[in-house]
């Protein structure tokens, strides 16, 4: 009974959507806001990619947001499922063939991820694709050997640190200029990998964060005992 | 590009420094935990002193630039193409209020609870890390809530009301029960799930006008958003952003999740969280869909939310779930309010708003110690005398008893509605009378039962919680003896507010009309 | 309704999305499917969004990419999937933090036998210290994918929670 | 011919969604998820938003497929055969 209210709900909810939204002129945007920071962003930022730009320069605050609301999901994540015990049932290490894989992708994980990071204002990729990389680097080691002491507390600097990096550079805007975060440094030469400011260094800070913080939940939800019989 | 090269400092109030309520304590909680493993005293003194030093900025900033609206472009871009910041008499109202009533019910020092952390055995350091993770989550939804107040710009409003959302479900978690996990887990589906829909009108709203910004979306509503798609996005963002403003359909998380918490992160919740996301509401309201639709649509889901909100108070058996029902009833009168519009309407609604966050956060403050059924509660006031008489005070108060504030939020509300007189405006009158005296049966009921005969009354109020609410209910009878200066300031807030105009001359002082 | 483009055909993605999503979260009677049908609404909402910003026949919004004649698509919808894209992973991994503290305190996921396993904690506990039904999960739980290492370490956990704030007694249940 | 590219990933990726509510096992549930995450990269690619598509690849399909699987394991729901216990009223 309740789902069948549920079924005709979710159909009304359909046709009413998609009544309304076929009237949306898809495809062909206003882009009010958009088109002027296409025109205006490669001088003013100095990225060539401009999703870079608007990221971290026109957006840079929304971005600040998001780390924050990572870390508070990481930090809710560790509220509720507390410090993990150290004796904590593990799982058993993985094959020599994972382990071996792991020895070799480890590293090759973090160059790629650091390679994406600083790349961001240039080509597809920065600090968050960066960061999933390097947890993923991170995730690989665990996987291969469970029973390997992850220094938590390296984590909780690196994130620590990072965050506060990215707001310090801003801070460090609003005294050189008045505004948060506003570029600093010039645009610089158009596709060199030292241009486009701060953006940069706001990439590094910011896959080094994404990263930590990504780690720390999956070492979280690994950690957390396996359920016994 | 950048404004201002001439003054380089930060110790001269300029607008840029807005920034610093919201990144400070950004700030300090990403370092809280690290810091927490260096030095206890140290973690444990820093967010109340970020919370002092941000309410001393916004106080600072708002004596020095004036009644004035301004607005603050982040990272100095030209208005529409970056995110700004808008300050107008009552986002720096509110953005005060922020600090200091996170001050208040500040999580941390648990010194007049008699038994503190060492009631409980446990490694020590599992105990530092969660008081460490507990103050970093509390300064996020700071950060998050001032962010609500200031900011300007559509998206950046649904990050920070993100970062709410997502630092209250790890307090409302904390007090580490089952069940809590259970109601948390459920708010955040509830709540994500509104997230969902508020993108999609996010996303309806930037194809129809190609703009974040409130201030040009506010120049652009007339022509694009004034028809049913318009009225669509509203009614998801509506329901996007009212999970936390408690809004009728999808305030079913309220009851469980204040009940499950800890009694000062509910008072934070519904106290304060809950205001701002009723701010966001009406910005959306005033700026961007003046269409008689929209407010109707408010004014339904109010009406529904007070009568459910009230008759399930009434049936309450203990007390924080009393707290909550009655919380998403004076909700619904906020909503009912601020559909009324105009000038009236915002300042009945603002009135409201304001009482409850003074009323709700103190009563939740009581529940620290009260957190029983109700019958537990019988004699409660010959242990606590000052906490008996407290409630009797904000009981009167939220009932609406003549000299109090309650009694003229309430009455604000009724003219509104009578001057107005369509059929609607009759019936959320009516009900909004009805519910006056079922709460005064519920409120009257427990005020009695405080002072009945009990040899074993519940445990005594700690010296903190109790001072908290004493100082609430000051204020209180202050703002009862000094009603027509605070009506006075009310009434310029509200003028600011509802000035649409003004908004979009304050973002776009020159004209610059974009593309149009 | 409309002729096939790629808009259309996205448009309808989106909205099946999302639709398939608000009906999984409704009806499903296991929390850990409730949560994987926000993934799916999420999802529907991110290509909304971005659909909110493609314009027929342009290129990528990065210089030196494509054509640099073409005209580009509208950078901004695609900052903000981007941040929407990791609220949502962060959203998601704190949900299984709770399921996880949830199926260890409980037992189960199921919807309905949660609420009989609450309904009895409440019953059962009256005068007993709360947090002792964390040691005690129903009997049939499923096996374990993991075999069990010989370690028995599992007793003490339930009273080592989180401390909570202020001091309480677990009492305030109706 | 993007949007018979697009027709296919669209329909694939509903029935993969629908797949997400009816399966039984949670396993082919979470797979399935992430198969949706995969659709959602390629439309991306489609509608030229390469950064969105990138990180929709590591997060959607990657990480919260990881995230989700493990969740599986610690809540003793990894197994592919359905032992009917099934919660899958949906």
């Amino acid at each position: 009974m309740r789902n069948l209210a549920s079924l005709l709900f979710a159909g009304g909810l359909a046709f009413l959507l998609l009544t309304l939204l076929s009237q949306l002129a898809f495809g062909t945007p206003p882009m009010r806001v958009g088109s002027e920071i296409l025109a205006v962003a490669p001088g003013e930022v100095g990225a060539a990619n401009l999703v870079t730009a608007i990221l971290l320069g026109y957006r840079g605050f929304d971005t600040l947001g998001e780390l924050a609301i990572l870390f508070a999901a990481a930090t809710a994540a560790g509220v509720v499922l507390g410090r993990r015990r150290d004796d904590a049932r593990r799982d058993p290490p993985g094959g020599e063939v994972l382990r071996t894989g792991a020895d070799l992708l480890f590293p090759l994980l973090v160059v790629v991820g650091f390679y994406v990071i600083a790349h961001g204002h240039l080509t597809p990729g920065g600090g968050f694709q960066g960061g999933v990389i390097l947890a993923a680097a991170f995730f690989v080691a665990l996987l291969a050997q469970p029973a390997r002491h992850l220094s938590h507390g390296l984590i909780l600097w690196i994130e620590g640190l990072a965050g506060a990096a990215f707001i310090l550079i801003g801070i460090w805007a609003l005294v050189a200029s008045g505004d948060f975060l506003a570029p600093l440094l010039g645009p610089g030469r158009m596709g060199e990998l030292l241009s486009a400011g701060t953006l940069p260094l706001l990439s590094l800070a910011i896959g080094l964060k994404v990263g930590a913080e990504l780690a720390g939940i999956m070492a979280h939800i690994a950690d957390a005992e396996a359920p016994d019989t | 590009m950048i404004s201002d090269l001439a003054v380089p400092n930060l110790f001269v109030a300029q607008a840029g420094q807005l920034v610093l309520p919201v990144v400070l304590p950004l700030l300090a909680a990403f370092l809280m935990q690290p810091l927490a493993r260096v030095s206890t005293a140290l973690a444990r003194g820093l967010g109340p002193l970020v919370l002092i030093l941000c309410a001393w900025i916004t106080a600072q900033l708002w004596i020095q630039l004036g009644d004035a609206p301004f607005t603050l472009a982040i990272g100095g871009f030209a208005p529409p193409l970056g995110i700004l910041f808008y300050a107008d008499g009552i986002a720096l109202l509110f953005a005060l209020a922020v600090p200091v009533f996170a001050l208040l019910f500040w999580p941390g020092s648990e010194s007049g609870g008699g038994a503190g952390a060492d009631s409980r055995p446990g490694s020590d350091q599992a105990d530092r890390d969660q008081a460490a993770r507990r103050d970093a989550l509390v300064l996020l939804l700071v950060a998050a809530t001032t962010g609500l107040a200031l900011s300007g710009d559509l998206f950046n409003l649904y990050v920070f009301y993100e970062l709410a959302a997502v630092a209250s479900f790890g307090l409302v978690a904390l007090s580490g029960t089952g069940r809590a996990q259970v109601a948390t887990f459920r708010y955040l589906m509830i709540s994500a799930f509104g997230s969902v829909l508020a993108l999609a009108g996010i996303a309806i709203l930037y194809m129809q006008t190609g703009t974040l910004n409130l201030g040009q979306l506010a120049q652009l509503a007339p022509e694009t958003l004034n028809n049913p798609i318009g009225s669509a996005a509203f009614a998801l963002m509506l329901i996007g952003f009212g999970v936390k403003a408690e809004l009728f359909p999808v305030n079913t998380w309220v009851p469980e999740v204040y009940a499950g918490a800890p009694a000062r992160v509910s008072a934070l919740l519904a106290g304060l969280v809950s205001k701002l996301a009723v701010l966001v509401i009406v910005r959306l309201l005033v700026l961007i869909f003046p269409q008689p639709e929209a407010a109707q649509m408010l004014l339904v889901l109010g009406v529904l939310g007070v009568l459910t909100g009230e008759f399930a108070a009434w049936r309450a058996k203990d007390f924080p779930r009393m707290l909550a029902f009655s919380s998403i009833g004076q909700l619904g009168i906020v909503f009912v309010a601020f559909s009324i519009g105009g000038e009236i309407g915002l300042l009945a609604g603002l009135a409201v708003a304001l009482h409850h966050l003074i009323v709700k956060s103190a009563l939740f403050g009581l529940a620290v110690r009260w957190n029983g059924s109700l019958e537990a509660l019988a004699g409660a006031a010959r242990t606590s005398p000052l906490g008996a008489a407290l409630f009797v005070l904000f009981a009167l108060s939220l009932v609406g008893v003549p000299p109090l504030p309650g009694f003229w939020a309430k009455l604000t509300v009724i003219v509104g509605l009578a001057e107005r007189g369509t059929p609607l405006d009759i019936t959320a009158l009516m009900s909004i009378l009805l519910v006056t005296a079922v709460e005064a049966s519920y409120l009257f009921r427990v005020a009695i039962r405080l002072y009945q005969d009990n040899p074993d009354p519940v445990a005594r109020h700690a010296r903190r919680d109790l001072g908290v609410s004493a100082l609430l209910g000051a204020v209180l009878v202050a703002a009862t003896l000094g009603l027509r200066p605070v009506a006075d300031v009310l009434g310029a807030g509200a003028a600011q507010l509802g000035d649409r105009a003004g908004y979009i001359e304050t973002v776009f002082p020159s004209h610059v009309a974009g593309k149009d | 309704m409309m002729s096939l483009t790629l808009e259309g055909v996205v448009l309808i993605g989106a909205l099946g999305l999302i639709v398939i999503g608000a009906l999984g979260m409704a009806i499903s009677n296991h929390l850990f499917r409730m949560l994987l049908a926000l993934v799916l609404a999420e999802s529907g909402a991110n290509l909304l969004i971005v659909l909110s910003g493609y314009r027929v026949g342009a290129s990528a919004p990065i210089l030196g990419f494509g054509d640099p004649t073409a005209p580009m698509v509208d950078p901004v919808p695609q900052v903000l999937v981007l941040t929407a894209i990791v609220i949502g992973v962060g959203v998601q991994a704190l949900a299984v933090a709770l399921l996880l503290k949830v199926y260890r305190v409980y037992g189960t996921l199921n919807v309905r036998e949660l609420r009989d396993r609450m309904d009895a904690d409440v019953a059962t506990a009256a005068g007993v210290e709360a947090d002792a039904s964390q040691d005690a999960p129903a009997g049939e739980r499923p096996l374990p994918p993991v075999p069990a290492h010989a370690s028995v370490g599992s007793g003490g956990f339930g009273r080592r929670g989180p401390v909570p704030f202020p001091p309480q007694s677990d009492e305030r249940r109706p | 011919m993007t949007t018979w590219v697009a027709l296919v990933v669209v329909v694939l990726m509903l029935a993969s969604a629908l797949a997400v509510l009816l399966l039984r096992s949670f396993v082919a549930a979470v797979a399935a998820t992430a198969v949706v995450g995969l659709g959602l990269t390629v439309l991306f690619v489609l509608m030229r938003a390469p950064d969105v598509a990138m990180t929709e690849a590591a997060v959607g399909a990657g990480l919260s497929g990881v995230i989700l699987a493990l969740a599986l394991r610690r809540l003793g729901l990894w197994r592919i055969e359905d032992n009917g216990r099934g919660d899958g009223d949906a």
